[in-house]
Formats: C-alpha cells, sequence, structure tokens
C-alpha cells in the first residue's frame, strides 16, 4: 500500500473526525439515534481504517493485543459493575434509579456509564477480531 | 403505505427462503455465512415492520409529533443484530481454520478428506 | 405535520424500490460464485436494509445495520475471503432437502404474517401494550428522548447486558480459536 | 440484603466472572477462581431451591422494572430444578478442568476456556431462570456462541468442521424461535411469558400464534436435537473436548427440553399445545423415533465418545415421550430423566475424559483392558451404563418406571414396549464397551495402573454415585418432578 | 433375616481383604457359607410354624419398595440355594486349585455376590425386589460365565445376558409395570392381587409376558443361554445353572403364580393352559436335544432345560399337587443335577475329558465319581431310591388334577427320554472297554475336596427319597393341601 500516498495522508486527516464522531454518536445517544454500540463500532472503523492503510502490523504496535483484551473485559466489568453497585446502593440489579434521589436523573447517569462499558467492549472486540483475522494470512 | 406493509411481508418471507436456501444448499461455508445472515435480516425486517405505525415517526421523542412507531421491535433487533454479527464473526474464524487445516471450505471436499 | 410532496414521492418511490432490489440483490447470490462478489453484494443489501429501515422508522437500527452489516461484517468477511479463497464449487449441497425445508418454511411464515394485525394500525396490540407506556413514560421515568435508548439501557437494559455479553463471547472466542497456529493440530 | 437478590446472583455472578477470567493471566489462578464462582453458583442453585420449595415460586425484576415492561426473571419448582442441574454440573465440570487434558486442548489460554466455560454457564443459567420470551433468546445464543467456541477447541481438526455445523443449525434454531418470539409480540404486545399466556388465551385461533408455536418448536427442537434435527449433536461431541462433551451432553440439551417445557407449558398452556395443535402424536413419533433409531445407532459406533452421543439423542427422545403424553406421570417422567439423564451422561463423559486424559482417544479399541489399567474409571462407566439401561437402583429405573408407566395409563402398551427394546439396545451399546474394557488385555507395554488425577475422577465418582443415590432415594428428584409437573399442568385454566 | 442377607456380601468384602493368601480367602468363603447356613436354618422353625417375618427396607416409589418377606417356597429355595453354596465352595476350591483357573479372587467373589442376589430372591416380599435381586443375579453371574476369558466365552456371556436381560426388561419389567398400574402394588399376596382388577385377556397376556420373561425358567424358545452358559467354570455350572439361577428362574415363575395372580384365578380363567403346552413341549424337545450332545456339560445342560419346564408345569397346571410337586422338583432336581455336574467337573479336572464319546472305560478309573454319576442319573429320572420320584409323582397327580392326560404322556416319555441319555454314561464307563491309549491308566480320582462334595450330594439325593416329609409340610401351607393330601 505504500504507494498510494493519497490514502495515507487523507486517513491521517480523516482518523480524528472518525473518532470524533465515534464519540458524538456515544454521548448523544440520548438525544438522537446512536449509541454506545454504535460509537463502539465507528470507534473500531477507525483503526481498522488504519490498519487497511498502514498495514495491519503497524496498527497492532499501536493497540497492544494485551490493552485489547483488557479493554474487552473492562467494557463488559464497567457495565454488570454498574448492576452491582446498584444491588449495593439498595436497588434490583441494573436499577439505575438508586442513583440519584430523582429516578430519571438515576437512569440518566446510569444508561450513560453502561453505554460507555458497552462503546468500550463493541469498540475492542471489533479491533480484536479485525487484527486476528487480518493477522492471519501472514 | 398498506400495500408497502403486505408487501414488505411477503418481501421477508422471500428473503428468509433465499437466506435458508443458502445456507442449505451452498457448499461453500462462507457462502453458507452469507445466507445465514440474509436469513436473520429477514426475520429482522418481520420485527421492524410489525413495529411501524402508520403516519408516526422514529421514536426520538420531540415537541410537535405525537404518533411514533413502536421502539421496543427496534431495541430487540438492535440486541439481535449485534448476535447475528457475533456469530458471523465466529463463524468465519471456524472458516478460517477450517481452511488452514483441510485447505478448502468446501463441504463436500473436507467430508472427502476425513473418509479417508 | 405531512411532509412536503416531493419527499413524499421519493419515499413512495423508495417504498416500491427497495424491497424489489433487496429481493433482487439476495437472489443474485445464488447464482454468484465469487465470494469477493457475493461479499460485496451482501454489503450492498444491507444498505439496502438499512434503507428501508429508516423509511419504517427505526433510524437506530438502520444507523447499526449500516455501521454492522456494511461496513465490520463486509469487512471481515473479505478478510476470511482472502484467507480462504474466492472461488466457490457450484452446485454441489443437497438442493433437494433444503427446497422442501425453504418451501415449508417460507409457507408457515406467509400463513402467519397474513393473519397479523393489518399494518401500521395504531391500535395493533403491539403498539397499545407495553410499547405505549414505554412512549408515554421514558421521559419521566428514564429522562432521555431518545425511547430506543431508553428502553435498550434502562427498560431492557438486562437484555444490552446480554448482548455485550454475547459480543464479549464472540471476541474471545475468536481469540481463543485464533491462538493456534496453522498445523498444530494433527490428524 | 443478598438473600432477595439470589435470582439476579444466579446469572450475573459468572457473567461478571467470565472477563474476570479472562484478565486473569495463570491459568491456575484462573482454574482457582472459575472453580470459586461456579460452586457459589451452585451453592445460590441449591439457596434457590429451599426458597421455592418453601415459599412457592419466585420473582425478581431486573432493573427495577415490574413485568411486563421489563425484564423479570420468575423461579418456580421446575426452574430451580434445572438451575441445580447446570449449576452442579457446572461445577463439577470446572473442579475437574484442573489440569486439561494433554492432547486434547491447549494448555495456554487456559484462562480464555475458563472464561468462555462460564459463558456457557451464564447463558444456560440466564435462558432457565428468565420469564422473558427475548431475554431468553439472548442468553441462547450466549451459550450456543461459547458453546461452539468450546467446542471446537478439541484437538481433531474435525472438532473445527463440527462446531462449524453446529453454529449453523444452532443458528438455524435459535432465529426459529426468534421469528416464532416476534410472531407473538404482533399479536399480543408483549414478550413477559406470564403476560403472554394470559393474551394469547384470547387471540389462540390465530394463525399467527400456531405458526409461532410451529416455529418455537422446531427452533427449540433443533438447540435439544430432538430427532431427525439432531444430526449437529454426534459430530459436537465426538469432536469437542471431553470435559466439554461432559458439560454439555448433561446440560444444554437439558436445557433446551426446558425450553420446550415452559413455552409448551407455561406460555402457550397445555390445551392449546395438545389440544389445538395435537403436538402429543409429533412429538411421540419423533420422540420415539430417536429413542428406537438413535439406540440401534449407536451400537454401530466405534468412537466411545460418539456412541455416548447416540445415546443422548435417543435419551432425549425419551424425555421429549414423556412430554408428548401430556400426562402428569408423562411429565414427571421427563422431568425426573432430565436430572438422571445429566447424572449418568455427565459420569460417562467425564469417564471419557479420564480415559482421554490416560490414553489419548476414546477409541473402542483403544480402551482395551481399560477395567485393568483404570478400574475407578471403567466402575463408574459400568454403574452409569447400568443406569443408562435402566436397571433396577439406579437413577435410570426411575425415570424408565415413570415413563412407561406413562405410556400405561394411556394403553399405549406398544409404546413402552419400544422404550423397553431401546433399552435392550442400550445393553448391547453399553456392554460393547464393557467387553472391551474388561477382557481384552491392553496394548502392549501399557497394562500398568494409571488413574487420571483426582480432580478428574472425584467428580466422576460423585457423578457415578449420584446415578445411584437417586435411584434408591428418589424423594428429592422425584418428589420436586412431581411438584414441578403440578405446577406446570395447573397452570392450564 | 437381615442378616441372612448381608452374610455373603460381608463374605463377599472379606474374601476381597484377604484376596492376597488363597487359603484365608477360601476359608471365608466357606465360614460364609456355614454362617449363611445357620442363619437360613434359624428361620427355619418360624416359617414351619406359619411365620412370616417381614423386613422393609425402603421405599423407592409409592408402592414400589425393597421388602422382604420370607414364607414357604422361599424357605425351600433359601435352603437349597445355601447348602449347596456350602458344598460348593468346597467343591470349588478342589476344582480351582487343581484346575489352576485364574482370578480366582473375583471368582469368589462374584461367587458370594450371585448367593446374596439368589438369596434376596428367596427371600423378597414383593416383585420388585424380585426384579432387583433377579437383575443383579444376572450381572454378578455374567464375569462367572465369561470367566474364562476367551472368545468363546465372550460369546458366549454376550448371549447369556442378551437373553436374560433381554426378556427380563422388554417382557418382565413391562408385566411388572403394568400389574402396578392396575394394582397399584407389587406385593406378594396369598391367592393374588390380580383377582376382579383386570378383564381376562389382559390377565393372560400379563401372564404370557412373566412367564416368558424369566428367562432364568430357559422356557423354549428362551432357553438358549444355558448351554451357551457351560463355558463357566463346572462349579459355576453346577451352582448356578443347575441351582441357583434357573431356580431362581422357575421359583419366580411359581411366586408369580402364587402370589401375583394365585393358581385359582389361573385356573379359572385358564389362561395358562397353553404355557402348559410350551412347557411340556419344551421338555420333550430338550430331551432329545441332549441325546444328541456328545459334550457332556451341554448334555447335561439340556437336560437342564427340560427339568426345568417341570417346575413351570407345576405352576401353570395351576392346581395344588403339581405345585407342590414344582416346589419340590425345585429341590430334588436342584441336588440330581448338581451331584451330574460335580461328577462332570471332577472327570474334568482328572481326566481332561469333556466329551461323552471318550469315557468309555473310566468307570474303572474313577469308580466313585461314576457311582455318584450314578446315583443322580437315577434321581433325575425318578427312580426310587432317590429323591426325584416324589416331586414327579406330585407332577403326574396334578396333571390328572387337571385332566391335561396328553402333558402326563409327556412326562412319562420324557422320563423315558432321560433314561435314554443319562444312563448309557455310568453305563459304558464302568463296562466298556477303555480306548487302547494309555493315559488313562494314570486316571484317579479328582481332589479330595471334589470328592467330599460329591459324596454329600449323592447321599443327599437318597436321603431326600426317606425324608421328604419336612419339605412337604413346610410347602403344603401354601397351597392348603392338608387337606388333599
Amino acid at each position: 500500500m505504500h504507494e498510494f500516498a493519497v490514502l495515507r495522508v487523507a486517513t491521517k486527516q480523516l482518523l480524528p473526525f472518525i473518532w470524533l464522531f465515534a464519540l458524538y454518536v456515544q454521548t448523544h445517544g440520548d438525544y438522537g439515534p446512536g449509541g454506545g454500540f454504535q460509537a463502539g463500532v465507528i470507534f473500531a472503523s477507525g483503526f481498522i481504517l488504519y490498519g487497511l492503510v498502514y498495514g495491519v502490523g503497524k496498527a497492532r504496535r499501536i493497540v497492544q493485543y494485551r490493552v485489547l483484551i483488557i479493554l474487552v473485559a473492562l467494557g463488559a466489568l464497567i457495565f454488570s459493575g454498574v448492576g452491582v453497585w446498584a444491588l449495593f446502593a439498595g436497588g434490583n440489579f441494573l436499577e439505575y434509579a438508586v442513583f440519584a434521589d430523582d429516578p430519571a436523573a438515576g437512569n440518566h447517569l446510569g444508561i450513560f456509564i453502561i453505554e460507555l462499558g458497552v462503546g468500550i467492549t463493541v469498540a475492542a472486540v471489533m479491533t480484536a477480531i479485525f487484527f486476528a483475522f487480518t493477522g492471519r494470512s501472514h | 403505505m398498506t400495500t408497502l406493509g403486505v408487501f414488505n411481508y411477503w418481501v421477508a418471507v422471500v428473503l428468509t427462503m433465499i437466506g435458508l436456501y443458502l445456507v442449505m444448499a451452498s457448499d461453500n461455508l462462507v457462502k453458507k455465512l452469507v445466507g445465514l445472515n440474509i436469513f436473520q435480516t429477514a426475520v429482522f425486517l418481520i420485527y421492524i415492520t410489525i413495529g411501524k405505525v402508520e403516519g408516526g415517526t422514529a421514536p426520538i421523542l420531540k415537541e410537535g409529533f405525537d404518533v411514533y412507531s413502536n421502539p421496543l421491535p427496534h431495541v430487540l433487533i438492535l440486541t439481535a443484530i449485534v448476535v447475528a454479527v457475533a456469530t458471523t464473526s465466529v463463524g468465519l474464524a471456524l472458516v478460517t481454520r477450517i481452511k488452514e487445516e483441510y485447505g478448502s471450505v468446501e463441504e463436500a471436499e473436507m467430508r472427502k478428506q476425513d473418509e479417508e | 405535520m405531512d411532509p412536503p410532496k416531493g419527499k413524499r414521492l421519493i419515499v413512495d418511490f423508495a417504498v416500491i424500490l427497495i424491497p424489489v432490489l433487496l429481493v433482487l440483490t439476495a437472489a443474485a447470490l445464488i447464482w454468484l460464485h465469487n465470494l469477493v462478489a457475493v461479499v460485496m453484494l451482501l454489503g450492498f443489501y444491507s444498505l439496502l436494509m438499512a434503507g428501508l429501515w429508516v423509511i419504517l422508522d427505526a433510524v437506530d437500527v438502520a444507523f447499526t445495520e449500516a455501521a454492522v452489516g456494511a461496513g465490520i461484517t463486509t469487512v471481515l468477511m473479505l478478510a476470511a475471503v482472502g484467507l480462504t479463497g474466492q472461488g466457490e464449487r457450484p452446485g454441489q449441497g443437497n438442493v433437494l432437502v433444503a427446497l422442501v425445508v425453504v418451501a415449508v418454511t417460507g409457507g408457515a411464515l406467509f400463513y402467519a404474517l397474513s393473519d397479523l394485525p393489518p399494518f401500521g394500525a395504531a391500535d395493533a396490540p403491539a403498539h397499545t401494550h407495553v410499547a405505549s407506556r414505554y412512549l408515554g413514560q421514558s421521559m419521566t421515568e428514564a429522562g432521555i428522548p431518545n425511547v430506543v435508548t431508553a428502553v435498550l439501557a434502562s427498560y431492557r437494559g438486562y437484555d444490552t447486558l446480554g448482548e455485550v455479553t454475547v459480543i464479549f463471547a464472540a471476541g474471545i472466542s475468536v481469540l481463543a480459536l485464533f491462538s493456534r497456529r496453522h498445523g498444530d493440530r494433527k490428524n | 440484603m443478598i438473600s432477595s437478590h439470589l435470582p439476579a446472583l444466579q446469572v450475573v455472578l459468572p457473567l461478571i466472572s467470565a472477563p474476570v477470567c479472562v484478565l486473569i493471566r495463570k491459568g491456575l489462578v484462573a482454574w482457582m477462581f472459575a472453580v470459586a464462582v461456579s460452586w457459589i453458583t451452585f451453592v445460590i442453585a441449591l439457596a434457590l431451591l429451599v426458597h421455592v420449595v418453601a415459599n412457592g415460586p419466585l420473582s425478581y425484576a431486573m432493573g427495577g422494572w415490574a413485568a411486563p415492561y421489563g425484564i423479570v426473571y420468575r423461579i418456580d419448582l421446575l426452574t430451580a430444578f434445572v438451575l441445580i442441574i447446570v449449576a452442579g454440573m457446572g461445577a463439577l465440570v470446572t473442579t475437574s478442568a484442573f489440569r486439561v487434558a494433554p492432547g486434547d486442548m491447549s494448555r495456554d489460554h487456559q484462562n480464555f476456556f475458563f472464561g468462555i466455560f462460564l459463558l456457557v454457564l451464564t447463558g444456560l443459567l440466564g435462558i432457565t431462570v428468565t420469564g422473558d420470551a427475548f431475554n431468553l433468546y439472548v442468553f441462547l445464543e450466549i451459550s450456543s456462541l461459547a458453546s461452539y467456541a468450546l467446542v471446537a477447541l478439541g484437538r481433531d481438526r474435525r472438532a473445527l468442521m463440527a462446531a462449524f455445523q453446529y453454529l449453523i443449525m444452532g443458528t438455524i434454531g435459535a432465529t426459529f424461535i426468534l421469528a416464532g418470539i416476534g410472531l407473538l409480540y404482533a399479536v399480543t404486545g408483549t414478550l413477559n411469558m406470564e403476560d403472554l399466556a394470559q393474551r394469547l388465551q384470547q387471540v389462540d385461533d390465530s394463525r399467527a400464534v400456531k405458526a409461532a408455536f410451529a416455529f418455537i418448536v422446531v427452533g427449540a427442537s433443533l438447540k435439544l436435537a430432538l430427532f431427525p434435527l439432531h444430526a449437529w449433536l454426534p459430530n459436537a461431541y465426538t469432536h469437542a473436548p471431553a470435559l466439554v462433551s461432559a458439560f454439555l451432553a448433561a446440560t444444554a440439551t437439558k436445557v433446551g427440553v426446558y425450553v420446550l417445557v415452559r413455552f409448551i407449558y407455561t406460555v402457550f398452556g397445555g390445551v392449546f399445545s395438545f389440544e389445538t395443535m395435537s403436538l402429543g402424536p409429533i412429538l411421540m413419533v419423533f420422540g420415539l423415533c430417536a429413542a428406537l433409531v438413535s439406540s440401534l445407532v449407536a451400537i454401530f459406533q466405534e468412537n466411545v465418545k460418539r456412541m455416548f452421543a447416540y445415546s443422548s439423542v435417543a435419551q432425549i427422545g425419551y424425555m421429549v415421550l414423556g412430554l408428548s403424553f401430556a400426562s402428569h406421570t408423562g411429565l414427571t417422567a421427563a422431568i425426573v430423566h432430565i436430572f438422571n439423564h445429566a447424572a449418568m451422561k455427565g459420569a460417562l463423559f467425564l469417564a471419557l475424559a479420564c480415559a482421554v486424559y490416560r490414553l489419548g482417544s476414546v477409541e473402542l479399541s483403544e480402551l482395551r483392558g481399560l477395567g485393568r489399567r483404570m478400574p475407578i474409571t471403567f466402575a463408574c462407566i459400568v454403574i452409569a451404563g447400568l443406569s443408562l439401561i435402566g436397571v433396577p437402583l439406579t437413577g435410570g429405573f426411575v425415570s424408565k418406571w415413570y415413563l412407561v408407566s406413562a405410556a400405561l395409563e394411556q394403553d399405549l402398551w406398544l409404546v413402552a414396549a419400544a422404550v423397553l427394546v431401546s433399552s435392550l439396545f442400550a445393553v448391547v451399546y453399553v456392554w460393547r464397551v464393557v467387553e472391551v474394557a474388561y477382557f481384552q488385555s491392553p496394548p502392549d507395554g501399557k497394562g500398568a495402573r494409571c488413574e487420571a488425577p483426582a480432580s478428574l475422577v472425584i467428580p466422576t465418582v460423585a457423578l457415578a454415585v449420584a446415578c445411584i443415590y437417586f435411584g434408591i432415594d428418589t424423594e428429592p428428584t422425584v418428589g420436586v418432578a412431581r411438584a414441578a409437573a403440578n405446577e406446570l399442568l395447573a397452570s392450564i385454566p | 433375616m437381615g442378616l441372612a442377607l448381608i452374610t455373603p456380601l460381608v463374605g463377599a468384602f472379606l474374601i476381597w481383604i484377604c484376596r492376597v493368601d488363597a487359603d484365608l480367602r477360601e476359608s471365608m468363603s466357606v465360614l460364609a457359607a456355614i454362617v449363611l447356613i445357620l442363619l437360613v436354618c434359624s428361620l427355619f422353625p418360624t416359617v414351619a410354624s406359619g411365620g412370616r417375618p417381614h423386613l422393609q427396607i425402603l421405599e423407592i416409589l409409592p408402592g414400589l419398595s425393597l421388602a422382604f418377606e420370607l414364607e414357604p417356597l422361599g424357605m425351600l429355595f433359601a435352603a437349597v440355594a445355601s447348602i449347596l453354596w456350602l458344598v460348593t465352595t468346597i467343591y470349588a476350591i478342589g476344582y480351582m486349585r487343581g484346575h489352576a483357573e485364574k482370578n480366582q479372587t473375583r471368582f469368589y467373589i462374584c461367587f458370594a455376590v450371585s448367593l446374596a442376589s439368589t438369596i434376596g430372591i428367596a427371600f423378597s416380599g414383593n416383585m420388585f425386589t424380585l426384579f432387583v435381586f433377579y437383575e443383579a443375579l444376572t450381572i454378578a453371574t455374567y464375569p462367572l460365565v465369561t470367566h474364562a476369558g476367551g472368545e468363546a466365552a465372550k460369546r458366549a456371556g454376550r448371549v447369556y445376558l442378551g437373553i436374560l436381560l433381554g426378556t427380563s426388561i422388554l417382557f418382565q419389567l413391562l408385566a411388572i409395570l403394568w400389574t402396578w398400574g392396575i394394582a397399584g402394588h407389587l406385593d406378594f399376596v396369598p391367592g393374588g392381587i390380580l383377582r376382579d382388577q383386570a378383564p381376562p385377556m389382559v390377565i393372560a397376556i400379563l401372564f404370557a409376558l412373566y412367564v416368558f420373561g424369566v428367562g432364568k425358567a430357559a422356557l423354549m424358545p428362551f432357553h438358549r443361554w444355558l448351554p451357551a452358559a457351560m463355558v463357566a467354570p463346572t462349579p459355576v455350572s453346577a451352582l448356578l445353572h443347575a441351582v441357583a439361577v434357573v431356580k431362581a428362574g422357575v421359583f419366580t415363575i411359581l411366586k408369580i403364580s402364587l402370589y401375583i395372580f394365585g393358581i385359582d384365578l389361573l385356573a379359572d380363567l385358564g389362561v395358562s393352559q397353553w404355557i402348559t403346552y410350551v412347557a411340556a413341549i419344551t421338555i420333550l424337545v430338550a430331551s432329545l436335544v441332549a441325546m444328541t450332545k456328545d459334550n457332556l456339560k451341554a448334555r447335561l445342560a439340556y437336560s437342564t432345560i427340560s427339568q426345568l419346564s417341570y417346575v413351570v408345569l407345576g405352576a401353570t397346571l395351576a392346581n395344588s399337587f403339581a405345585v407342590v410337586g414344582g416346589a419340590l422338583h425345585v429341590a430334588m432336581h436342584a441336588v440330581a443335577k448338581i451331584t451330574l455336574f460335580f461328577c462332570a467337573g471332577a472327570i474334568l479336572v482328572a481326566s481332561h475329558k469333556t466329551e461323552v464319546s471318550q469315557m468309555q472305560g473310566l468307570g474303572r478309573a474313577m469308580p466313585f465319581t461314576m457311582t455318584a454319576f450314578l446315583i443322580g442319573s437315577l434321581s433325575v429320572i425318578g427312580l426310587p431310591p432317590f429323591g426325584g420320584i416324589w416331586s414327579k409323582w406330585y407332577l403326574a397327580l396334578g396333571t390328572l388334577a387337571a385332566g391335561e392326560r396328553l402333558v402326563l404322556a409327556a412326562l412319562v416319555i420324557s422320563s423315558l427320554l432321560n433314561v435314554a441319555y443319562l444312563l448309557p454314561i455310568p453305563i459304558r464307563a464302568f463296562f466298556a472297554p477303555p480306548p487302547g491309549d494309555s493315559k488313562t491308566t494314570e486316571i484317579r480320582e479328582a481332589p479330595l475336596a471334589c470328592m467330599i462334595a460329591i459324596t454329600v450330594t449323592a447321599f443327599a439325593c437318597l436321603a431326600l427319597f426317606f425324608y421328604p416329609q419336612p419339605l412337604y409340610q413346610l410347602l403344603s401351607p401354601v397351597v392348603n393341601l392338608d387337606g388333599a393330601a
């Protein structure tokens, strides 16, 4: 892919926007379409794009395998951690209403955190799977 | 829009059949997974079609709208899509490993190899 | 609040066109034997599906389908095809059994769907029971306007935890499967 | 505080532990962690059973959203009973996985293995405990996806093909269930099972409901490997690592049967299922075919795992047959057999895991002289085999007794005879193994005694003992099963 | 009574403990047998005076419990089995050592477990318990049958297990379940538990299921296992396949006829009549087959098949005389047949001869053994002064009472056939000249332990002729025969 200098430059310019968009989708899921899952996928697609253009080897150096695995687990743990936190706060599992005096505010908070967990896991898993496949051929 | 409704269901039926046919009649494992994808999305289409309300809009509450389509099927299908992609990726990983072990992804070919 | 006429025309046109294209695309897959083309077509199919879902008001789903179906799935499939080869040997599967199963399933589905409540009817049971509470109360109960997100993350948040677990399972399954190198196992 | 959250913890505990397990880098630590988790899970299951027996069914609203708006866990006797089986097998199998059989599976990434294993456990427990139709689908997929991976970890390359086949069939089955649930939602507007049951009564002559019923029954049958939809099972169980076969054989198909029972009785109701849809004869035919054909096929297998896999298909036939009678006795037979078959198949496959550990293979010819080389393992195979045949004073006898009684109750004595004929087939295949292991001398130079490590042998023995114990003291199993059958039948208006 | 059940099991355990020391091991076996006899005999007075000791262990399902109740038939069976166990053990010590068999510990353990099962059958208080021990007996004897371990033994083991388990699961278990469904319980009750509970057709089917389900009774066409089992070492053939196993079979049929159906019910409905003919045919055909067999043990096996059907006859003729005759035959035939098997074993150990045609002139080398053989033969044939006559006498009375003259004829013909296939053996042994080879001269009598056993049983044949009274008195309450006799 070394010949496609244009592609490489363009990608470099594009990546921040992709990730920014991912962040927007992540945080904006409450008000418009989108949410943790879509954001995670978009975030991962940034890495995928990078990997496709610059070679997977380079991409892998940026995101270590071990880090990916930690992130994969972390997202899931954040989500279920919120559920357990609700237990300790005196509610049922995943009952966000107990996080604040106002149930709606509690829910808002809970939803924000779990969407974050979803985003992290999805982004990490998608990236990891992509790397796994592309790391296979050589 | 009513025609669309009936039409949509027919489309879902036809897509289900095509997807299932691809899964069962293909010998190539990748193509089986493609068929599986089509089969699943066809079922998703049924859900989404069920969720549509005449004259409604997307279920994002806004001033000035009071008819919304049903959000529940959307939620369910969001989850189902994730499940589908998860299944597909595991399936593809298996296919890749199979190729490495057998040197082929054609079912008949592998069966022949295993019988030897 | 009726949409302007021009937009309606486009929607009406798309309403007919997209399903027809969907069926054609899917059908083409049966006779297409180059797997790269098959995968690309599948990506196109997903995009079409996403479009149809926008028309059906499922914007979140459409967004996801576009990102996942047309995006990630296509990339992964292409990667897999790159590893496994493009050619498909046609016509080896068990066509007769497949046709019977397909016919029965299609028949059953048709039998069922033709008996569902009329399309889009606001008084269909699907809309009047549980869903009406979500639309009516989510703003006060969950405090966010996107009802899909509210249901997804709160009312049925547990399903979403399951969903994340599925993704997690897929992730570590793929990694576990690939933990072994080529030729590690013997016959 | 904790006690009131037990239903959630039952599933959430292994669910949280799976990512934790993946984070643990040392295989041994991961194992210890998984063992601790699975035993706590089992204790929770026991506590739930005790609670349900004492106080009746239990509900738990996830996220505090009451049914039908949120997802609700609902535990009645049958649920608690199946939970015990799943969690108990999970605990035993994780314990026995201390040293995964050499050659059976790669040793690195043991933490992944335990993580995936805990996910299967999570999924199966979640399916069992949930009172929400769609949530059932989600957890079904968790368990299935993780099982595909576990099966694929088998040593032989054919494990990959088996896993792929399993994936295709399993996904088709799950999608069928999904389609069925969608149709139900379209006509009722709810996903909660109890709510569904109530609302379905007003629309049960609708074609959509009938089709939904068909889709769900077929989907569940694929998952539980009802003849003739069982094609994936023998391959998967044969090529999966032996421990995985043990766990899946003892639990996964059982949970499939549970799902079938749930839908037939709780959601659709016995009247609709058996009178409107006349499910009885259909299940009876397939159950009988499964029992007879698969037992017969099992006789001719040279690979012992495959032999017992076919036997599993046959035994599932018994359970389905029990359901098909639509009677209290029949239902009791099915439920009791869920338990007893889990014990005996668990014992058999774990014993095979012991054999694989030492011998590397369970081709019949490799088991020569097993009786002398691994006497304890061999004794477990014999005991579990006797239970499989249905010899008195074993668990298998009790379930068979109820099954045949149920047939005779309705004067179906040809059916009763067929059940007995299939147990004769079981005699033949079990004895093929016994004969080889007992009479043929070990391959040259391999005559020494070589039991598998205690961590593997003790769970095997525990299950073999269970086969006998629950054949003698039947009150725990039959008592609960009868009460559970009562509960299910009482839900019919 | 519980002790009597446990004794053989304890014995098995002790044998296992003492497995390293052969002498100790075998003395344990003998000790267990002696204790068992004492225990069984101590129960005798109670039962003879009308007592019915009862013991319930556990209830598995409602109406389905492990329970024991001793009544005269069981008493008789238990006594015969336990006494002959002692004798056989003594015999086995000589035989196994003389024959240098391997795996002797396993042999003795299985032997003891088989005995435990047999006692369990004898004592069982309901059909379920009987079934449990019936199956246990099959499984415990399987390693004995296949003791030799060769291809032939394995094949024989397959046939053995196949027929016995097959018939019992397919027919007997079905019948038991059915009975349970009809009557709600399976207890053995004098007069039966099925009267007025089910239509005659069902009773008839049930009875057929039971009779054929008890494969151990070797009623044709389910007799193949018995000749097959002859590959076992001779003590096994002697005790198990002349006494314990086969007698367990016919004992079961007697029990079922008396206590599940009740002979009055059988007689009233006439449902057992055609089985009478099956039994008669079995008697004749098996006798004819026996004549064609050159292998001594095979000949004895077919003879056993034939004799077993006498007992079945006793049950199916369904009258008091026949039942007493059948029950007596359990004892009489056991003693006589075990003598014959002992002799066959002694011949094998001493001379390594198995074929009848090789035994010419053997009487000179082994006069003692051959005399015992003669005695056994005469008792089987039913000639005085040996015990066999009594059972045949009562059976004959039974056929007359039932008006089955054809069956009577069968009995008579069979006795003649017995003469034809049994007597030539001792006669030729004594009077035909030995074949020319020099080996014969080296043959001596079998080891002492064997000889003791043979002597005891041969004398028992004689004693039973003169003192059948205790048996008769024990049995008469079963069928209220006091008046009739």
